[in-house]
């Protein structure tokens, strides 16, 4: 049953994809994103990934529309004939695709439990963390504890590409991410747009409060830091759309989306030289308490704290940015 | 009987994706991508039963509440599109 | 069954492709950031692909169900995190595209390539 | 006792595939944007309540059931929002076509 359904969503992927790269219409080809990233999803949950597809859900539904709907306002919505040839980049691609066909024939199949994949640490991942963290949710473990490095590295990249979206478009003055045209011309848009702003303003509590559940539910079900911040930036995006960038912006202030991003990162890079200082090693927490399990849990939550923080921040600073540029 | 449902979801994300790739209009893409997110809702929701794992319902929640914002970011977009396509008509008949 | 066993990982080629394929091929500089999008979609389903264990479930574990089979939570772990910085240095991209738009007016590479050789 | 809830959820769930998908082939196979939309709009919400409500029925009273309402109850809020809104700007921009055409035409 779970290839029957990974079949089916697979080929609507493919032929997705096909009519996206096909596309002149740029908007088109954003539209037909968001499908992509709906059909990803929900492959990634028919394996197994349920974290993953939570993921993929808070980012590609929301944010990375809007994004690239607002790089279009800011740019252009239609794509010109080039007048190159087709051909060669077609023949490179055929070949190539070929080839790697051919090496596919060598992978284990889908499922297969003797993939050398599930061989070396997995096994010890999953049978050791009830013993050592004592958490349900292996993938939180991995994340916040064994792998917390790769995470901490992470964060800083997202850090990074932030700061760079920021000196890229420059911050300052409030602006509309689609700006309106003065008054006068969009006559009756309130009184007509009265339902979507009233039924959006009774879910953004909703959003914010998924979000935090999510955050502090990390540990037992599928969540974490990095879907709660999406989430949560998802939230306030929407009130900057039914409400307008002014109004967000002074419902959350830049300066305390600088505070949330260099505090989040700042927070997880503590909570490991905390750890150094109490006699451990970088982000080994399980000296936070006297007991092991229960530091290990603290630090987890501590570091989730601080991913939730850097990425709700850096989503929104760089969605304020693009706004911010569409009227500057 | 989960199986069943999650067929004829499937066949309806078929048939959506059909209209998505259609259009014509930039309208009928918007519709086939909101009426996709919700069948992604209830095939999440069905599946969910069909593995034995319920307590991942919390992805078609979040579907369920973000999903809305992609169609108010579009519309929205399209909105002030076309307002200012006429902002800049008016101004170029003021100037004539 | 065997064959079908691999379709994921066909799938991950034929879209890898269409990807590089919109990167190479296509001078608009937004498509090729779409084009890149589906290349890093494609590199996420290859991962997750090789999470998956027969007869297993996802790796959050259920008290009371001792013989349960768990997928794979690695690859998870990196796609998770993967998908995050992937829409944050997608951001970066779009605000080089959006800075290229006003220096040269437009966002077709051989047409600010042309004004380039021009100057 | 559970041989009526399986039969519910099964008649619930044959309702709701046959609305999921008439309502589909509706907005496959309808003429105009406005006719599709309406297929659309108007077998979503009894489709979903439908296949919802089947799935509840087989949960029974646990947390997975509030779960299903609560997303029961935001696609009913944000689906019927989000036609309006589409409609309301299909329409805003049909009508600006339409006076605009006959602006030119004067």
């Amino acid at each position: 049953m779970t290839i029957l359904l990974a079949v089916f969503l697979l080929t609507m992927l493919v032929i997705t994809a096909v009519a996206i790269v096909r596309t002149r219409d740029l908007f088109a080809a954003v539209m037909l994103l968001g499908i992509f990233s709906l059909l990803m999803a929900a492959n990634f949950f028919v394996l197994d990934a349920a974290d993953v597809a939570l993921t993929e859900a808070a980012v590609g539904a929301g944010i990375s529309t809007v994004l690239f709907l607002g790089a279009l306002a800011l740019t252009a919505a239609r794509e010109r004939e080039s007048g190159d040839s087709r051909w060669l980049p077609l023949v490179v691609v055929v070949i190539m695709a070929a080839t790697v066909v051919y090496a596919t024939f060598d992978k284990p199949a889908l499922g297969d439990p003797n993939a050398p994949v599930h061989q070396h640490v997995a096994p010890w991942y999953l049978s050791e963390t009830p013993r050592l963290i004592d958490i349900p949710n292996v993938v939180t473990a991995v994340l916040g504890s064994y792998r917390g490095y790769d995470t901490l590295g992470e964060v800083f990249v997202v850090f990074t590409a932030g700061i760079a979206v920021l000196f890229l478009l420059g911050s300052g003055r409030p602006g509309e991410l689609f700006s309106r045209p003065p008054d006068e011309l969009s006559t009756g848009g309130l009184k007509h747009h009265l339902i979507p702003r009233v039924v959006g303003k009774l879910l953004i509590p909703f959003i914010i409060l998924f979000g935090l559940y999510v955050q502090f539910h990390g540990e037992y079900g599928p969540g974490g830091g990095f879907q709660a911040g999406a989430i949560i930036a998802a939230g306030v995006i929407l009130y900057a759309l039914l409400e307008g960038e002014t109004r967000a912006l002074a419902a959350l202030p830049e300066s305390a989306l600088k505070v949330m991003v260099i505090g989040g990162a700042l927070l997880y890079t503590l909570v490991g030289v905390v750890c150094m200082l109490m006699g451990g090693n970088f982000l080994d927490y399980s000296v936070l308490s006297t007991n092991s399990v229960a530091g290990q849990q603290l630090g987890i939550i501590l570091i989730e704290a601080g991913v939730g923080l850097a990425v709700t921040g850096v989503l929104l600073s760089i969605f304020h940015a693009f706004a911010a540029r569409a009227t500057a | 009987m989960f199986i069943t449902v999650s067929i004829a979801i499937l066949v309806t994300m078929a048939l959506a994706i059909i209209r998505a790739l259609r259009g014509p209009s930039i309208y009928d893409r918007i519709l086939a991508v909101n009426m996709f997110g919700t069948k992604t809702v209830l095939l999440v929701s069905v599946v969910a039963f069909l593995f034995g794992r319920p307590d991942f319902l919390d992805l078609a929640l979040a579907y369920a509440l973000i999903n809305f914002i992609g169609v108010l970011a579009v519309l929205e977009f399209f909105q002030s599109r076309s307002l200012r396509r006429e902002l800049g008509a008016a101004q170029q008949r003021d100037s004539l | 069954m065997q064959l079908l066993g691999l379709y994921n990982y066909w799938v991950f080629v034929v879209l890898l492709m269409i990807g590089f394929y919109a990167v190479i091929a296509k001078s608009n500089l937004i498509k090729k950031l779409i084009g890149l999008s589906i290349f890093q979609a494609a590199v996420f389903l290859l991962y997750i692909s090789m999470d998956k264990v027969e007869g297993g479930t996802a790796p959050i574990i259920q008290a009371g169900v001792p013989d349960q089979i768990y997928s794979n939570p690695l690859p998870q772990v990196l796609i998770l995190t993967a998908i995050v910085v992937g829409i944050s240095t997608m951001a970066l991209g779009l605000a080089i595209v959006v800075r290229i738009k006003e220096a040269y007016g437009t966002i077709e590479e051989h047409e600010a390539a042309a004004m380039d050789s021009e100057a | 006792m559970s041989l009526f809830l399986d039969l519910g959820s099964w008649v619930l769930f044959g309702i709701g595939s046959l609305l999921l998908f008439i309502g589909a082939l509706g907005v496959l196979r309808l003429p105009t944007l406005f006719t599709r939309m309406h297929a659309a709009s108007l077998t979503e919400s009894l489709g979903t309540i439908a296949v919802l409500t089947g799935i509840m029925l087989q949960a029974g009273l646990t947390l997975a059931t509030m779960k299903l309402l609560a997303i029961l109850l935001f696609l009913l809020l944000t689906s019927p929002t989000s036609s309006y809104a589409l409609a309301n700007a299909a329409l805003l921009a049909r009508n600006r076509d339409q006076t605009r055409e006959q602006a030119d035409r004067k």
